[in-house]
């Protein structure tokens, strides 16, 4: 057991910290905007944005080192700066051409999505397809050197910022469900494309509906070939260790409930001294302590090649559970306070982000693998329990 | 013995449902909350046609003159059907006030308009169930001076308002020194609000022997109110779970086939079905059984809540991505519960309170 | 809403209060002794035992009264007097051979076992088929006029002290499962019989094994015809309103926390000043509420014959989760003290009986149909939700 | 950086489990209750010959001088196989008080017994956790009255003992005036008891500089190791569930293959995995973290309890009526955890403890 990063980490976590107190002043806020682009190939040339991506693709060219990473995510959520662009273009599609792209694509795409020039959207959830993914209904049509689309998608975030879209289709209807379908790339300013805001109940705007009506791409924006866009969509899983959840950020909202707490009052006594809720948020402190130490248990096996069990597979579980009932916990602090919601409402707490968190929370819960789907994980991979067996009437 | 709805209360269910059912309730819940109304007109006509803005008003002032079982039963299909109207407060609270607390003149003026639905009274209350921010309501020379949170129908001509001594007032919308403010919630359905009070006139509630047994008894009323309308919301919510697992299909089957999806069915309903029983218990005691009637409201209240809560949380979970959405509008169910929870107090604050009355809190 | 029983009611329960007031010297303690037999005999007499099994059966032969029958239940239980004798025999061999019995059956055997002058036991439940109980494969094979009878019986409560068993056993090995299954009626005194007590978690021993080795019994003791067995067991569940719990059970549990709560103390305070362990309480009261209220609901439904919906179906689910709920409070409550357990351990609270009802709860849950099974049937019966598909091997 | 166990200490885990299982585990605890015993010897002198006993004691004392870390894995372990032998009170508190507070003699004369396991120590801090029955032992001119609940590792030969004012103190278990009553629990496969103090000769370990911080320390090791064991005791209780779901056939069909029975499992494992980082982490920071060591104990006990009973209680349901008999003995675990979850502080005591620690509570 030992906690510390070692010399050589703890040198680099100087650097970066000495690159914050230098740079600071160049960060932008939220937006795309051109500071934001300047900021992100910044950090490309430091090391910090595109660490691992190959310098001809684009990025900086470091060896993967896992601890490196964590520290530049340490330190910049720390200094409470920017770190860089993120989007499905970054963190999906770049990994993914890296795995299973072609020169030519690696050559002409990561550049550019790295650097924030083009913005890309997902298209793989269907109304049809959700916990089913693979059964998916938007299809191609090969006609001449252009598919021809049809069909529409939703949870597509971004849609109405995308330059782009990566977006799983049919193309063998008469193939197996998982071996008919096929990876594309195309332009959202393709003609055929109806974009239509989905709201969801925070009342925000984070997803979209996708419609599309003939929407014509050349043949060749195609990543793997035909038929095999199950396999390039799952290429990047191996990758994936579980880590959706930021501990650390949990922590941060625990404080913001003791400070809740501190400053709450009913029939003006302190809502720190009322032993229910005291017990509730002791009780949560428990369980977001054991995900922290989960946390790093799954970044030393990663850093140390270690097995680490069902660790890693039962992270999106527990913890878009534990936000939810933790963000509960403040509403329930709160009391008639906690319903307030909605912008520039008189006595809103935290901006209204109790509120929007307990209930963006319960989507995450839903979203991405139900906790249903995730169940049949734990239990069919983790312990291995059989499969459900086949119906028969299918 | 008969522990159940008689026929006309079914009945009055049945013909509440049938006008929110055909006036289509999410739709109108819909409009209401991208209008940002502040009344539904249609709605409130509605309800004024079918007796339940005098629900519990006595005949002789133009009401009905049923009881309060008879409103938590009205409040549940409110509930059910995410009602953008004034009921709680405009019909049950205020009411009761004037009818136990208000002289007789008082009576004659007001019950009449809030049975015809001619005016709509809201109801501030919040501080005598625990203040926030400090606030509170002082009462001095016949005028009010402080401040009233979370005041229930806060879209209303004239307010009933428990100051902290325990005393009852009314209080006219546009009377001089008030100020209004909506507080925007989650539940876009039911507007809620605060006055700011600074020296406004007042007229006193001051018929009743004691007045702060009248506000506790509006406490009680009120919380069993919110616990029928958090069980209509939540079944209603079930029943939408349970019809759209039937339809829904993943991996070539009706998604209600997979036992994971029938089990959170299953228990959503087990943990609703007593308290349906509960509430109407306690809607029961409020006017027949004195010596239950606190208790039972809390937890009526407190129960219903932490259940509705968790049928909110499930329901919307076995519509998968869509119940995130707005498309199939879940939330507004989702919302009315989550506000109910906290109105009147919440879970914990209930509970304390029945310890208390059973003499088993310090 | 009309929760009062009326006059007539009123008057039939001040006549119970007067007998009770009148006898209770000649009420018996526990167990089977003399005493009790006549104690039996006299609550026959009365209508207090045997109430609406016809008089030439040896019962009082009064009109079913839901209600009265819950009198006699209410006022026994308020006095602390044995409401007379219980067991299988009594409450579910009669009712079956009442349904289903021939009429020398219903002559020969339902008045001694009313009377208690003989004991029966149950033999449903096997190893192999608990939730699935037609699975079972204790077998009787016709030999002459003599059934032969081998196999293994489980859960067999009171074998070690019954005189009879009412048996369920494979006769038709090739037809359906469900249709090859026969009610057979034999001593427990026959040869071939092996009884094992079966200890549960709670060290008690409430239950047995029992072992069939060529056990013979005469052909004409069946009920029901060969192959009905199934449709003969399953002849009173239509009666069953699932009044499992009496719910004033639960009622005196709670004020049993409470005294708890009063008496218990940790660094010399009364537990009753533990806002923690109060909003416990609290929260099991509101439950314990609730399924009061359900319970009155269901008397009030049988009584006037009133759709009650899916209030009946829940009862087993709920009462039991929440009895086991209720009892690990009152463990928790008394900490160290919550943990001591077996006759005569030194300062062992409440004779060892909040230990022994958590854990026998925990079995209530699971026997009788799991918990699992349960929500099975509420969904299926209560919410019309499909049954799971067939597979496709079998 | 490494968050995880060292091969030695994964090879410690091993060896100590072929022990345990070589020797039957279940089989040895049924029979330890079934004759009643207060300590088994067999068992005893293989924990010893393992290095199990003298685990943290130092090497001069005939000790092996590991830490409180490898102390929580073997404590896992021993849960896992609910092993009838002494060690949380014997090999871990005991010695830990001695190397704390007791002077170069006392620990020369009873380190290398207790390492050996030729002697067994008892502990008495239950009154420092919270003390029932107004119990307690007050020291007065080098003699101990009044009395000791729930002493851990109880059949002894020599007892640690915290009084009320934070002193610390070695007792024969022969000492004149010492009334010793074993009190039976659910757990039969770790005896507690009751000691009675009338005016008894006992040996102040008076070394430490501040002995109430020892004792502080030995509640803190305790939580943590307590934890341990319900860990290793839940997680053999999923593993038992888990192989009886693919053995067990209903309906035809083997029944983890129903939705309902799998996602219990996965709930357990799902809830108990972060627990094993967290008691990981707990008995790391008790020596390695000092800042940290009594707020993570303290959750790492309730957390961890909270979960283990939950798993208790699923894991027997997964087993069906089988997991409610003695046949297959899976209550032994259950009643573990049981006794694990209140000794040195049941979990609602233990969380007002790290919110205090906080300064959170009043």
């Amino acid at each position: 057991m030992e906690l510390s990063y070692g010399a050589e980490h703890e040198a680099f976590r100087r650097e970066v910290v000495e690159f914050l107190q230098t740079h600071r002043d160049q960060a932008p806020g939220s937006g795309r905007g051109a500071s934001a682009l300047a900021w992100q190939k910044l950090l490309i040339a430091h090391g910090y944005a595109g660490r691992t991506i190959p310098k001809e693709y684009g990025g900086y060219g470091a060896a993967p080192d896992i601890l490196k990473s964590r520290i530049i995510a340490e330190e910049f959520a720390k200094a409470q700066v920017s770190p860089g662009l993120g989007g499905q273009g970054i963190s999906m599609l770049i990994p993914t051409l890296l795995e299973v792209g072609s020169e030519e694509q690696k050559r002409d795409i990561i550049g550019p999505t790295l650097r924030g020039e083009r913005i890309w959207c997902q298209g793989y959830s269907e109304p049809g397809a959700g916990s089913d993914l693979a059964n998916l209904r938007t299809k191609a049509d090969l006609d001449g050197d252009e598919w021809v689309i049809n069909g529409q998608k939703i949870w597509t975030s971004t849609a109405h910022l995308a330059d782009w879209i990566f977006c799983l289709v049919r193309t063998e209807p008469d193939a197996p469900k998982h071996q008919g379908i096929s990876f594309l790339l195309f332009s959202m300013k393709s003609p055929g494309i109806e974009i239509r805001p989905l709201i969801d109940m925070t009342n925000g705007h984070s997803f979209n509906e996708v419609f599309f009506t003939d929407v014509r791409v050349p043949a060749g924006q195609i990543v793997g070939k035909r038929g095999e866009g199950w396999k390039v969509a799952n290429a990047i899983l191996k990758h994936e260790r579980g880590s959706l959840a930021d501990p650390n950020v949990m922590l941060s909202r625990l404080n913001g409930i003791k400070e809740l707490m501190r400053s709450e009052t009913i029939d003006g006594r302190r809502l720190i001294y009322s032993p229910v809720f005291r017990d509730r948020l002791m009780r949560v402190e428990g369980e977001v302590m054991a995900m922290r130490c989960n946390d790093l248990r799954l970044l030393s096996g990663a850093v140390n090649n270690a097995d680490v069990g069902i660790a890693g597979m039962i992270v999106k579980l527990q913890t878009t559970e534990l936000r939810h009932e933790l963000e509960r916990l403040a509403i329930d602090v709160m009391g008639e306070m906690g319903v307030l919601y909605g912008e520039g409402a008189p006595h809103l707490r935290g901006n209204g982000s109790w509120q929007w968190n307990y209930m963006f929370f319960l989507g995450l819960i839903i979203g991405g693998g139900t906790s249903q789907i995730q169940k049949n994980i734990i239990a069919e991979r983790g312990l291995g329990m059989p499969r459900e067996p086949k119906l028969a009437i299918g | 013995m008969e522990f159940g709805l008689s026929q006309e209360q079914t009945m009055l269910q049945d013909s509440l449902t049938r006008f929110l059912g055909d006036s289509g309730s999410l739709a109108r819940a819909r409009v209401f909350n991208a209008n940002n109304e502040g009344r539904a007109p249609d709605v409130l006509a509605g309800l004024a046609e079918l007796g339940v803005t005098g629900l519990i008003i006595p005949e002789e002032h133009g009401g009905v003159g049923l009881g309060l079982l008879d409103a938590a039963l009205v409040s549940e299909v409110l509930g059910r059907h995410v009602t953008p109207a004034p009921f709680i407060g405009s019909s049950v609270l205020a009411p009761l006030a004037l009818m136990r607390a208000g002289s007789a003149g008082q009576q004659a003026v007001w019950l009449p308009k809030l049975a015809s639905g001619a005016a709509v009274a809201g109801v501030a209350l919040s501080e005598a169930t625990g203040a926030r921010e400090n606030a509170g309501v002082t009462a001095s020379g016949g005028r009010l001076s402080g401040r009233a949170l979370f005041v229930i129908d806060f879209e209303a001509d004239v307010y009933v308002v428990a100051d902290k001594a325990g005393g009852l007032h009314l209080v006219a919308a546009d009377a001089k020194g008030l100020t209004r403010t909506r507080l925007p919630t989650i539940d876009t359905t039911r507007p809620v609000g605060e006055l700011n009070f600074d020296n406004v006139e007042a007229e006193p509630l001051a018929a009743a022997a004691d007045s702060a047994a009248v506000v506790r008894f509006l406490i009680d009323t009120g919380r069993v109110m919110y616990a029928a309308d958090t069980l209509g919301a939540a079944s209603a919510m079930i029943d939408q779970a349970v019809a759209y697992a039937k339809e829904r299909k993943q991996f070539e089957r009706a998604i209600a086939t997979f036992q994971a999806v029938k089990h959170m069915c299953a228990e959503m309903a087990a943990a609703l079905e007593p308290c349906r029983s509960l509430v109407w218990y306690a809607g029961h005691a409020l006017e027949s059984l004195p010596a239950e009637a606190s208790v039972t409201a809390c937890h009526a209240k407190a129960h219903t809540s932490e259940v509705g809560t968790r049928v909110a949380k499930t329901a919307t979970e076995v519509h998968g991505g869509m119940g995130f959405t707005d498309l199939v509008g879940l939330h507004y169910w989702f919302k009315r519960i989550g506000l109910n929870r906290q109105m009147l107090g919440g879970p914990e604050a209930v509970r304390e309170d029945a310890a208390r009355l059973q003499a088993l809190a310090a």
